[in-house]
């Protein structure tokens, strides 16, 4: 079956007063139908923008520099924007990191999520007052009646993801992007958030991506990870194999990183930091931190060639280590 | 912090600032030259006869006496009285300040009709036509003298277009007042149905609440232009939009309305900023308010009347800004617990 | 980029106008206050570019004579505030307890006035005097500079270097003013240049309403008051050139205020 | 909230379309707007008091001299060349509350006839009661008649005014008083309703002066309709005045500050008339030549402006200092570009209009050099720094002030012109602070030594602002004061301005011209020596 979204070579840049940024550097993605894609990288890796511009919510002085987004077979690059309205929300959804400041501060919660029934299925009030306060508990929220009228400061920050969810899951989208949703929640309320998107995910039958600076999260929830740098897309893997042998050299550093019970060594922070994205040189931008770099990785951009069935890297070393020993 | 006790911090906190004032306003007609007693006792008066005006005064008394009488005084609504009206400061500030009020509700009403909008394409448009327009408009209206402006205002649309009316006051001549309700005849005109003094008044009004109204829309416009911008970058306007809000329902409904609550501070600010304005306005269009009575009373020298001014318009300052951060602190919760 | 045309356009306006006001007496063409009674309303031409007022004294003289007069009061406010702000922001920020308690109950205390009216009531009661016109436009604009200098100094004097320079063993004064002070400069220069604007604003209205400058020194807000009588007979060239070099000269100090801010604090670029 | 919130930006769109729509809608047409009974005009002053024997703002004067009526007033006689135009004579009085009157005892005592059936507004009659208590008040109340009243006319004992029968009123004077009649007709002599007046009265306050600040107590053409400080003043014709009713039935007064606005309203005929001490620049007035449909009313008058030199002050108790002064102001260029023809050269402190008035004596003309010369003779170090005060709001005084500058700058003066409030400008006046100042004068009595006695009696504190001081000149005063003989007292009258013109008190500068300027159908004008207008007879020609 073809995959639920296909991102193909996508490149966004931003334009500023000293030079373009290319925040996303032809990037190749697919989320199949049903599963949980982790999308992982540091903070500035692209991730957010990748998801903004599968929404086309790149605003000036971003743009989208090329590539082609299809959802569902549909090249969303070429719908006309009131088509694409009607995607927003109601196919395709998000979930933000920072609930709290994702929730409109002057609208009571409830009224945010039924506002989004009453646009995108024509319900009555009545109904999608009926439906909201029905997902609100699905969601987990205790007394929905009340907690509809609430705004978004008087709620906690769990509450508040909750809500977010509910208002993302609201009109049944097949394609769910989270964004960072664990974002400030301490550990136990994080957990409980990133089961319920599992539990919700698999009861609606969605698409999740779930976009993460976390390993730790990926390994126990997605289907497969893919692993952003500084625009760049440099691994992409299911997670079991991801874990089990990370072959891009900035993954294996991300993976050290994981902070673990089973293991006595502190956890080691990715050395070097991300590089600037303005004006980027062309070639592999971990270059700068690689510690197996060669020449050609400053000078050409590593094709993605496949590891495994399922595992897909972009690296000019781990190609020659893995043709030096083929046994990988 | 509970509403409540953020009320009662906040209203205790302005009790020392009234009496600072006072204390300055006192201090600014004690130096204020020019003897009212001899004012009052005409230009024939003999050296007796000026003793005896200023016993009667009281300006033969030590200084912290004399600032005690003043502050009594204020305090029983007595402001002394004008040499150059013969009445108390206070009876004719009342038959004023209604002028003056209406002036400023007007032009607020017009920098805040004009500005806000303004400010919200310039954001929405960001580097757009709007958005130099206004930016240009806005240093323009502040960079160019209140009073320069209303007197080109009258030179234009009174003198060579005929447009506006004569730059004399709040009616034309030959239109009666309405009967007083609120004492702002555009209000009273149309709450009585008057139309005659309800066209009267709201022309005489247009041209000096139009240049009050301009010279302040600039930093309206500028806040709420700085103030959307931050807002559509907000979460809450990408997560709408990302949730397929249509454009309409976003920027009008969710950003607009966030943008309007900082915007209340913003009256505060304005006001103080119209109060300087209907000084020089009031003069340039003859306007019966306070501010044209106390330059009037600059002039002669009458200390009174000056002194009121000074002290009420401080006092209505302070005041409205008080009002402000109780509004504001009832209406956003989030800032009682800064 | 249009800002930056824009920018460096206002700033060459500033230079301008101070070259000529330094210039003076070699660029103006005529005495600026010998009246002249052969030339008297002279309508704009050749002989008097910007014609001449009812003493037959050249307006264009006068308008350069005056951007002294202007700009003087308006630095001198400025500097005397920002010196008088910053000193009391200072200690208030630094010194904290009671001393604060004071600076900033003097500051409330000032600010529940809207400036003009307590310029205005400062020079009614202190007599029309440049240096009186100067104080109270100084008074007015102190306010700013403290608290801005107050809460940077409370930011600042929390970071590393000011500890250190604790530690070194530097007497207090010294820390303030040599250590502390300098990191609090960008956002003041930023103000003071706006004020500078503000500054001619103030002088000018208060020209307008009989407070200020005195003749027989030329000052613009003055001479823009003096024009407005004669209007009306038709000599609209007294009235409204001295407004022109009001409003140029003050948006010129806005527009450099404005884009030193976006130089001097990234944070607001694009915002205000 | 929400409800609120939006009900609010409603009434906000709708009140600003009103505003952007309202001048579409109804815009009053000036002639539509104006009634033909209403005369609008506009001055620039507030009543401060109403109290008539006090010393009063113009607004002050001029609303007592409509609204009460005193026993007698000085008589008008058409303008030559200005028909529809009056002004009054030397001499020449009419009656008004007192229907007639007669000397006695050679002049010593007036006696004034009541008229019969005059009723002030309570509906009391007016009668010797009411002007036996009104001089009483004069004489006796804190204002300033009580000074005017034992200099002028010799009475210093309420005795003095006799009421011989409900209607005789006598006046005892000390002995026969050239300026009796003129003082008796100034303004200040209100009759007034004594019972009303005493009804207000306290033990504080015997005369009822708080009171009648603001309370009219008199009977005139007009009565007091309405008074807004700062907006206008409304006048209205009495009923049953014991004249015929005024042509115009209302006088509106509009406080109009701003000069250049009188202008636009004479221009755009928003009101009929400027009024006002001087109520237009004489700029102004001359830009109003040939405008259609305004005219213009000038006549020359007893106004006076000078240079006061302070002689307390040096270098101004040096003679020479003073001469060149005289010789240095620049009166040929202050004359064309200052007063536009309306005013003439001072060649005496005694105005043109004013018997006795020695024309052809003054030798000072703008003479830079004689000028220098004079200033080299006294011997005095230069450059003389020197403030040259003016009175804030006097165009005429500020532009002659800047021409005068310059010339004293050429002959060794370093003039700084300083503007002062009326009040401030006063205080320090009679202080002897100014050294240099223009000051004026009006003498509303129009005779010498009303004038003479104000201005250089040396015993004069308060009116002889240049602190001259002359034995020869305070005894001339004082033996032609009450003078009869008409020809000895001009003689004296014309010895003390040779004296005066000798010493340079002055820096002789000009007469005002009266001037109104006013919309081409008005007529009925009238200039009395005390320049009020009285609009009892002004009307639509």
């Amino acid at each position: 079956m073809r995959p639920l979204l296909e991102v193909e070579n996508l490149s966004v840049a931003f334009d500023t007063d000293e030079g373009t940024v290319g925040a996303v550097d032809a990037i190749d993605l697919d989320v199949r139908r049903g599963e949980i894609l982790g999308l992982v990288g540091e903070s500035g890796s692209g991730k957010s923008v990748t998801a903004l511009a599968v929404f086309r919510l790149i605003r000036p002085p971003g743009r989208i520099a090329g590539g082609s987004i299809r959802f569902d077979g549909r090249d969303l690059l070429a719908l006309p924007e009131e088509e694409m309205r009607r995607i927003r929300g109601a196919q395709i959804a998000m979930v933000f990191q920072s609930p709290r400041t994702a929730l409109n501060p002057v609208l009571p919660v409830g009224r945010q999520i039924a506002r989004l029934y009453r646009l995108h299925q024509g319900c009555s009030a009545a109904e999608a007052r009926r439906r909201t306060l029905e997902m609100l508990g699905l969601v987990g929220i205790p007394e929905p009646e009340r907690r509809a009228r609430d705004y978004a400061h008087q709620l906690s920050g769990g509450m508040c993801q909750r809500v977010m969810i509910a208002m993302a899951l609201a009109t049944s989208p097949r394609l769910l992007l989270a964004d960072e949703p664990t974002t400030g929640l301490d550990v136990s309320i994080a957990a409980q958030i990133l089961d319920l998107l599992r539990d919700l995910g698999r009861r609606t039958g969605a698409s999740i991506v779930l976009i993460t600076h976390d390993l730790g999260v990926v390994a126990g929830l997605c289907d497969r990870v893919a692993v952003m740098h500084a625009g760049q897309l440099v691994e992409c893997a299911d997670v079991r194999s991801l874990f089990r042998e990370p072959a891009h050299p900035y993954t294996r550093a991300l993976v050290r990183s994981i902070p673990r019970v089973d293991r006595e060594v502190t956890m080691e922070p990715v050395p070097g930091v991300v590089p600037s994205l303005l004006d980027a040189p062309p070639g592999c931008r971990y270059a700068d931190r690689c510690p197996d770099v060669l020449d050609v990785c400053r000078t050409v951009k590593p094709a993605r060639s496949a590891r495994a069935r399922d595992h897909e890297v972009a690296c000019y070393a781990t190609e020659a280590a893995r043709v030096a020993a083929p046994r990988g | 912090m509970g509403l409540g006790r953020y009320v009662a911090t906040r209203v205790l906190l302005v009790l020392p600032t009234l009496f600072g004032v006072t204390l300055i306003t006192f201090a600014l007609t004690y130096l204020l030259p020019g003897n009212p007693a001899l004012v009052k006792a005409g230009p024939l008066a003999t050296p007796e006869h000026i003793r005896e005006m200023e016993r009667q005064m009281g300006l033969d008394r030590p200084v912290p006496v004399q600032y005690w009488r003043y502050l009594s005084g204020v305090l029983r609504g007595d402001f002394g009285e004008s040499a150059t009206t013969g009445r108390p400061v206070l009876q004719d500030f009342l038959q004023r300040v209604p002028a003056t009020l209406e002036l400023t509700l007007a032009s607020m009403l017009i920098a805040i009709a004009v500005g806000i909008p303004l400010g919200v394409v310039a954001a929405v448009r960001r580097d757009g036509p709007v958005d130099h327009a206004s930016r240009l408009l806005g240093v323009g209206g502040v960079a160019m003298p209140t009073f320069w402006t209303g007197l080109l205002a009258v030179y234009l649309f009174f003198y060579h277009l005929g447009v506006a009316p004569p730059p004399l006051g709040r009616l034309s001549p030959g239109v009666m007042a309405p009967t007083a309700l609120t004492g702002l005849y555009a209000v009273d005109a149309l709450l009585t149905g008057n139309a005659r003094a309800l066209g009267s008044a709201l022309h005489q009004l247009m041209l000096p609440s139009l240049t009050l109204g301009f010279s302040v829309m600039a930093p309206v416009t500028r806040m709420v232009r700085a103030t959307m911008l931050e807002i559509l970058e907000s979460d809450y306007i990408k997560a709408a939009w990302a949730a397929g809000l249509p454009r309409r329902t976003i920027v009008y409904g969710d950003a607009l309305r966030n943008c309007l609550i900082p915007v209340i501070t913003l009256v505060g600010v304005v006001f103080g900023f119209l109060m300087a304005g209907n000084v020089v306005v009031e003069i340039v269009f003859a306007w019966p308010g306070i501010g044209n009575y106390a330059v009037t009373s600059l002039l002669t020298k009458d200390a009174a009347p000056i002194q009121g001014f000074v002290l009420f318009v401080a006092v209505v300052y302070v005041l409205i800004n008080l009002t402000v951060d109780l509004v504001y602190g009832v209406v956003d919760p989030r800032i009682r617990l800064r | 980029m249009r800002r930056n045309t824009l920018s460096l356009l206002a700033l060459g306006a500033i230079l301008t106008i101070i070259g000529l006001a330094l210039a003076a007496p070699l660029v103006a063409p005529y005495d600026p206050d010998a009246p002249q009674a052969e030339e008297t309303l002279q309508a704009p031409g050749w002989r008097h570019w910007l014609g001449t007022d009812i003493y037959g004294r050249d307006q264009l003289s006068r308008i350069v004579w005056a951007a002294r007069v202007d700009l003087l009061v308006a630095l001198a406010a400025t500097a005397m505030a920002l010196t008088t702000g910053c000193v009391l922001g200072a200690l208030a920020g630094y010194r904290g307890g009671l001393v604060d308690q004071v600076v900033m109950r003097l500051v409330d205390t000032i600010m529940a006035f809207p400036a003009f009216i307590l310029a205005m009531g400062i020079t009614a009661a202190a007599g029309n005097a440049t240096a009186n016109v100067v104080v109270a436009i100084a008074i007015t604009h102190v306010p700013i500079y403290t608290r801005l200098i107050r809460s940077e100094m409370l930011r600042v004097r929390e970071m590393e270097y000011a500890e250190a320079a604790r530690t070194v063993g530097n007497r207090q004064r010294r820390i303030i003013f040599f250590h502390l002070l300098p990191n609090c400069f960008p956002p003041v220069i930023v103000q003071a240049t706006l004020a500078m604007g503000f500054a001619i604003l103030t002088v000018a209205a208060l020209s307008f309403i009989g407070l200020g400058i005195q003749p027989p020194q030329s000052e613009w807000g003055a001479m823009a008051a003096e024009g407005a009588s004669y209007i009306v007979s038709g000599e609209w060239w007294i009235f409204l050139f001295p407004g022109l070099a009001i409003m140029v000269t003050v948006l010129a100090f806005n527009l450099v205020g404005d884009s030193l801010r976006d130089l001097l604090d990234p944070r607001m670029r694009g915002v205000a | 909230m929400n409800l609120d919130r939006r009900s609010f930006l409603k009434v906000t769109g709708g009140a600003a379309a009103l505003l952007a729509a309202g001048p579409a809608v109804v815009r009053p047409r000036p002639s539509e707007a104006q009634d033909p009974n209403t005369l609008v005009a506009a001055w620039d002053s507030d009543i401060d008091t109403l109290d008539p024997s006090a010393f009063k703002s113009n607004g002050g004067y001029v609303t007592i001299a409509n609204i009460c009526d005193g026993p007698i007033g000085w008589k008008v006689r058409p303008i030559e060349g200005r028909p529809g135009f009056f002004r009054s004579r030397p001499g020449e009085f009419d009656g008004m509350l007192a229907e007639s009157w007669k000397e006695e005892d050679d002049g010593a005592t007036l006696v004034f006839r009541v008229r019969r059936g005059v009723k002030f507004p309570s509906g009391r009659p007016v009668t010797a009661h009411s002007f036996k208590y009104s001089f009483d008040r004069g004489l006796q109340s804190p204002g300033y008649m009580k000074l005017i009243i034992p200099r002028l006319i010799q009475v210093t004992d309420p005795a003095q005014f006799e009421v011989r029968d409900d209607s005789t009123f006598a006046i005892k004077m000390k002995a026969y008083g050239p300026m009796a009649l003129d003082t008796v007709a100034l303004s200040n002599n209100a009759i007034l309703d004594a019972d009303e007046v005493k009804a207000h009265a306290s033990t504080d306050d015997p005369w009822a002066a708080e009171w009648l600040k603001r309370n009219p107590a008199g009977v005139g053409p007009y009565r007091l309709v309405k008074n807004e400080p700062g907006v206008e003043i409304v006048l209205e014709a009495t009923p049953n005045y014991w004249r015929p009713k005024p042509p115009f039935e209302r006088i509106v007064l509009k406080l109009v500050p701003n000069e250049a606005d009188r202008v636009l309203l004479l221009k755009r005929k928003a009101i009929q008339l400027v009024s006002g001490r001087p109520g237009l620049s004489p700029k102004n007035v001359k830009s109003l030549e040939g405008e259609p449909g305004l005219k213009i009313l000038q006549v020359p008058d007893t106004t006076c402006h000078y240079l006061g030199m302070n002689q307390k002050k040096a270098p101004f108790d040096n003679l020479s200092v003073r001469r060149a002064v005289n010789y240095a102001i620049p009166i040929q260029a202050i004359l064309p570009n200052v007063l536009y023809g309306y005013g003439a050269q001072m060649k005496s402190p005694v105005p043109s209009l004013t018997p006795s008035h020695l024309g052809d004596y003054s030798p000072y003309r703008h003479d830079i050099a004689r000028a220098k010369a004079l200033m080299t003779e006294a011997a005095v170090k230069t450059p003389i720094p020197v403030d040259l005060a003016i009175r804030v709001g006097w165009p005429t005084h500020e532009q002659a002030a800047v021409w005068i500058q310059r010339e004293l700058e050429q002959i060794g003066f370093k003039v700084n012109i300083v503007k002062e409030s009326d009040a401030t400008f006063r205080q320090v006046a009679i202080k002897g602070d100014h050294a240099l100042s223009i000051e004026s004068w009006q003498s509303w009595i129009n005779d010498p030594f009303y004038h003479l006695s104000f201005l250089f009696d040396s015993r004069q504190k308060f009116t002889n602002l240049s602190f001259y001081v002359n034995e020869k000149v305070d005894k001339l005063i004082d033996d032609n004061m009450h003078e009869p003989n008409v020809a000895k007292r001009n003689a004296a009258s014309q010895e003390i301005q040779k004296i005066v013109i000798d010493d340079a008190v002055w820096g002789l500068l000009w007469y005002d011209n009266w001037v109104r300027v006013m919309t081409a159908d008005l007529s009925g004008l009238e200039k009395r020596w005390d320049t009020f207008e009285r609009y009892y007879s002004v009307r639509r020609a």
